[in-house]
């Protein structure tokens, strides 16, 4: 247990500073998910990112990252957001498809896809969800059927973030026709540009579109974008979602900064501010910190050997139920300016925290909601036996 | 004593969720946001012949001559429908201010639907449909002003809820007339009136957020069965719905004739926490829906957002419930005591 | 809609109140689940209150009633509670079996019970629940086998209120042994001194014993001492529980009066009150004040004519929720001291506090726990499906 | 940066479970309260053999010359046994404070157990086992006293629970052995490592009101399945499980040599929300069996209730926390930083 940075760290942090200091863009970007201008600016940015090897420092230096450990990530991370630097509108890849490609790909789709991925010349959406499913994935009927070199998808996928802008897709398609429920899914990936590819963007409560519906008719993929064998889809979806909810999803600096931004928010008010609100200011700060502090811990023992287990559900309740108190003590500082959009004269700050909380509404719901987390730790942290 | 509704008010919220009910469904909700208006003034028009408007101005000038409990039921309904003109602050909070403040011409203009009156108070500051309105009444507990449209400059607040138009007021003219004491009064008067009736829409919108949400877990299926069969959604919304039932007695009390300031604090706080819970509650049980313009979670979770805010915030509401607990007895004989 | 008490209410809370004020022992009496003695003063004080025939105001004058409405009844509970007067001993009996007796009983059964329950010559226990049923009453095993004019009863029974001291009890047995689930059951009522029966008090975590083990080996029981019909029971019992949850399990005073101790041991720490406590001190005073507020609109659409459903679970939730975070605000202004018992001399007030919080937290357990409340109001009041 | 525990550490930890788990049942408990006492001699003496008591007393001093890290989970261990013995006070506060203080034969026979020393600390005025003490040190920002048992008079102040033996302390003589600014800072020594082991016991009766209601779920069966197969009961324990999590983290990094008075309040305030939320879902989960003395649930929630409230309340921990929020730079970089 040793709880302070090494030289080699503290060095390395002052890399990231530096480099960040030189190169965030000044004014913040337009969203990735509300026109193609932003996305677009978005894609550059990760181009930028890129040429100083910050894509994703844990990858290999082969495919553009620098094969460090996670606590630099950590490092990384927290400095990345300290800047206050764009969001990562390639985070479906390089969080979520790209360690998945690097464990279950075959060289060619690693060599294929990751350099690509790195440098965000190639989006990418995942297409898991489909009307009738929501949360129980291995409800998915869209189907994919072998014909001679390719794949013919078909079939309705709905909640694809980044769909609406992204230039390829991962999806689950059933394989096999006879199958039913977890069996039988294969994990395809495909270009949104193929003809039959119909993508209808879904308007959020905040206005954007992070989401689409895809409407897939006939889809033609050529058979080697299959990753791993035929029905080997769940498992590997599993796997890929371990890691979504456990430690890439959301890195805790996003929410130290945010409780930071909350603390002197809160400093604002001097001795107007409403003691009650004043502790859950405190709570939200308890709360980042915990989080981090969680993830070093996970981090570490990753590190040393360990594997992440049911605790990734732990994480997504954590931090999907505090991303809703932080910023909802926002708005009760905020009193009636609560309710103003960004771009009202009188919103100054409040119009942030608005954004904030409606998008933290989304946290308890999407990669696996709440409920079903809940689940997940009771049935395989705890033992308790299945409804 | 007794806590129940007459046959006349009971009436009289029926003919108003029926009036609701044809003119205002959220189908006509997005209809209006979306051509970019706020107001409906063919809807208008109805709510000015139900002489709803005047409910609470006396006969003699003009008005039903009802009082707050009468009309209490009115408001919810006017909530639960995101009525998006501004009926329940008109007839709640402006016309009785006039009225108090001895406007009677501005008042029988207003019933006729002549004339459209916005207010400033210092617990609601930015105002909902100033852009339409003739007069701008503003309050601060050093005066009140009325003003023309003329005599002010507004700038355009728009909210996350796109059927409320806000805007901010800055006076360049304008005439006085009401000043101290009677200024200081009519802000209490009239904040104790706004609040209270933004909790009976609140009210309303909790309810309504539940009753879609039980309509959509019996609906949708997920793993094989509708999703509100599973403990963890019933126990959502019955929490909801728990919340719902004891800020509904509160609220009733709050519009009897001798209720208190502290009473009026309580009914704003449960009846906003209750649709708080009650929208956030919708928005998890509906899943990505809730999170989509699609459904109309949104509408009643924004509208929500909104009024739990304006005619003072929960700190505010808690400190005076706070401040009467602390200079005052309390036990069960002081339940229904009257006003210091 | 009035809420203003009428003249003849005002002169009858004066009526209580002059009453309670010569009546009411000046020194609290020693607890009745706790020891013979407390039990048996209890049952004393309730001959002092059929005295003066305020035994149960809503009953009828020839039960020793006064057959007042229920807003009276509840302006009697609170000049009842606010002269802080012995808990009733009697409560299973006068709010439970009785209103049941008057609807269900026979007039056999109505004379020979009712007027011993009013004077608190018979105190009655109930023998629902078993040791594998729990909250789930329809689960019962215990079985009434006639006998020529007897029934004989054999089974366990477990969580009797008040079964250590009591005289008499009622409870549900399987008179029909095909039976399953809630079909034949009946409501039997037994002499607890008949031979056959043994009571093992149940050592509760506050160290009482309001409740105990009824062990009954071949118990006979005359077979007019049936409620109803054979098989009827369930039905029956499914009323009274109604009522139970309903209005008389907690009548709203007594947490009137609670939270008006809470405020005052706020007060007394002066501005060295944490202002967060300070809110939850005016949260519990205003959650006292709901629930009466409920309760009178309630009491008041009673008398209207109408009936009440399943908001007897909301009442059930509200009321047990609030009592914990009542008293533990209290534990929590008392901070060190509030672990100290009752005869701790540095206890002071607090072990009163500690007292009530422990009990508290029996609230949402017992009486249908707080989980299945929220299942019937989910399914009955808002009508979603079954599991 | 390594966020784990050495192999020696967690020796150590698996070595104090191994004795706790022999020789430390909630058998073992109840017979010795159902006895009337508090203090098993024999157990006692097993913990000296060990040498824990001296953990934190440097070697030179006699002790193990350990660091808090090294012996956190022996602290949550003894939590988790509801141990009796004040084991975790005497290492983590009453020996460590009598080396800083130079009583250096006194703290020799402490550890060979033939000299036992109560505290009394602003943070903690109510003494464990003090009548069993040979000495009692008594601590307030203006002086540190040290008495023999026979300088002070013994209140006893029983308390809920039963394997706490509490006294009030009045003094009738003892010697001063630090004042002023070396009180000062002893008293806030003692004050954060009292708080800091007080967490660690907390979290280890989370973890085990959690660990012994899923066992009973697993078992008790109703509506002809067990309880904890019904989503009510999973979602109870998961979100104790969750604060569990989340607490155990901060309490580690408490520990840590560099930790600030701000984490160990944070420790506290997390590990005493989880035992409070573990407890009391482990009443709820056990329902009726929850609310007796029949199952071991009371026992830990008793000593929850009392451990939340001792070595400074979640109000004062939270102001500390506050304190530090509002004059130090809050973010990322700041998670790890010294004491200022």
């Amino acid at each position: 247990m040793d709880l302070t940075y090494s030289e080699q760290e503290i060095a390395f942090r002052a890399e990231v500073r530096a480099w960040m200091a030189e190169h965030v863009p000044e004014e913040p970007l337009p969203s990735f998910d509300a026109s193609r201008e932003g996305f677009d600016a978005h894609r550059a940015w990760e181009a930028v990112l890129n040429e100083g090897r910050w894509g994703m420092v844990t990858w290999p230096e082969e495919f553009g990252g620098r094969g460090l450990d996670l606590i630099r990530w950590l490092i990384f991370e927290e400095e990345y957001y300290a800047a206050r630097a764009p969001l990562r509108v390639n985070q479906n890849g390089i969080f979520l498809l790209g360690p998945t490609l690097m464990e279950f790909g075959t060289e060619a789709q690693k060599a294929r896809f990751l350099p690509k991925m790195a440098t965000g010349e190639e989006i990418w959406a995942q297409a898991w969800s489909e009307p009738q499913a929501g949360s129980d994935l291995a409800a998915v009927r869209a189907k994919a059927v072998r014909d001679g070199d390719d794949y013919v998808l078909s079939g309705h996928k709905i909640w694809s973030s980044r769909a609406v802008y992204a230039d390829w897709a991962f999806g689950l398609f059933r394989t096999d026709p006879e199958s039913e429920r977890h069996r039988g899914l294969s994990l395809i990936l495909f270009d949104l540009n193929s003809p039959g590819v119909v993508r209808q963007p879904i308007h959020q409560i905040n206005g954007e579109h992070g989401f689409a519906e895809l409407i897939l008719e006939d889809v033609r993929v050529p058979a080697e974008n299959i990753v791993g064998a035929e029905g080997q889809g769940w498992k590997i979806c599993m796997a890929t979602a371990g890691f979504e909810r456990g430690l890439m999803l959301r890195s805790p600096a996003r929410y130290q900064v945010a409780a930071g931004a909350l603390a002197r928010l809160a400093h604002s008010r001097g001795d107007a501010l409403d003691p009650v609100l004043r502790a859950r200011v405190a709570d939200a700060a308890m709360n980042a910190e915990a989080y981090a502090l969680s993830i070093y811990a996970t981090a570490s023992r990753l590190e040393a050997g360990g594997k992440i287990g049911a605790e990734a559900s732990t994480n997504k309740i954590f931090w999907s139920e505090m991303d809703i108190a932080l910023h909802e003590t926002a708005l009760d500082i905020l009193g009636d300016r609560a309710e103003l959009l960004p771009d009202a004269p009188g919103a100054q700050d409040a119009g942030t925290w608005l954004d904030g909380y409606l998008f933290a509404l989304a946290g308890p719901i999407y990669a696996g909601t709440n409920e079903i987390q809940r689940n997940i730790i009771a049935e395989r942290m705890l033992g308790l036996p299945r409804g | 004593m007794e806590f129940v509704f007459t046959e006349e008010q009971q009436m009289m919220a029926e003919m108003a969720q029926g009036f609701l009910a044809d003119r205002c469904t959220t189908a006509d909700l997005r209809k209006l946001t979306d051509s970019g208006d706020t107001f409906d003034a063919d809807r208008w028009a109805g709510l000015v012949d139900l002489g709803l408007l005047g409910a609470l101005v006396p006969e003699s000038a003009g008005g039903l001559g009802l009082g707050r409990a009468d009309v209490i039921q009115i408001a919810t309904a006017c909530g639960a429908a995101l009525l998006p003109e501004p009926l329940v602050d008109v007839m709640g909070v402006v016309l009785p201010a006039l009225n108090d403040l001895g406007q009677d011409a501005l008042v029988a203009d207003v019933l006729k639907g002549a004339a459209h009156v916005a207010l400033v108070h210092p617990d609601a500051q930015l105002v909902q449909d100033a852009p339409r309105g003739t007069h701008i009444l503003v309050m601060t507990p050093e005066a009140v002003t009325l003003a023309g449209a003329e005599e002010v400059t507004l700038t355009a607040q728009p909210s996350i809820d796109p059927a409320r138009a806000l805007s901010s007021v800055s006076m360049d003219g304008g005439a006085i007339i009401a000043q101290d004491a009677e200024a200081f009064a009519q802000v209490a008067r009239s904040g104790a009136a706004g609040a209270l009736f933004a909790a009976a829409q609140l009210l309303g919108i909790a309810q309504k957020a539940i009753d879609i949400s039980v309509a959509f877990a019996c609906e949708r299926q997920q793993f094989g069965k509708p999703i509100g069969s599973y403990q963890a959604i019933k126990h959502h919304l019955a929490s909801a719905q728990v919340a719902v039932e004891f800020a509904r007695p509160v609220l009733h009390a709050a519009a009897a004739p001798a209720a208190t300031a502290a009473r009026i604090a309580h009914a704003k706080i449960a009846c906003g926490r209750a649709a708080d819970l009650a929208t956030r509650s919708a928005v998890q049980v509906h899943g990505g829906m809730g999170y989509t313009q699609e459904t109309d979670v949104h509408l009643y979770l924004k509208r929500a957002l909104a009024l739990r805010r304006i005619w003072g915030s929960e700190t505010d509401h808690r400190n005076r419930y706070a401040a009467r607990l602390e200079t005052s007895a309390f036990g069960p004989d002081t339940l229904f005591a009257k006003e210091a």
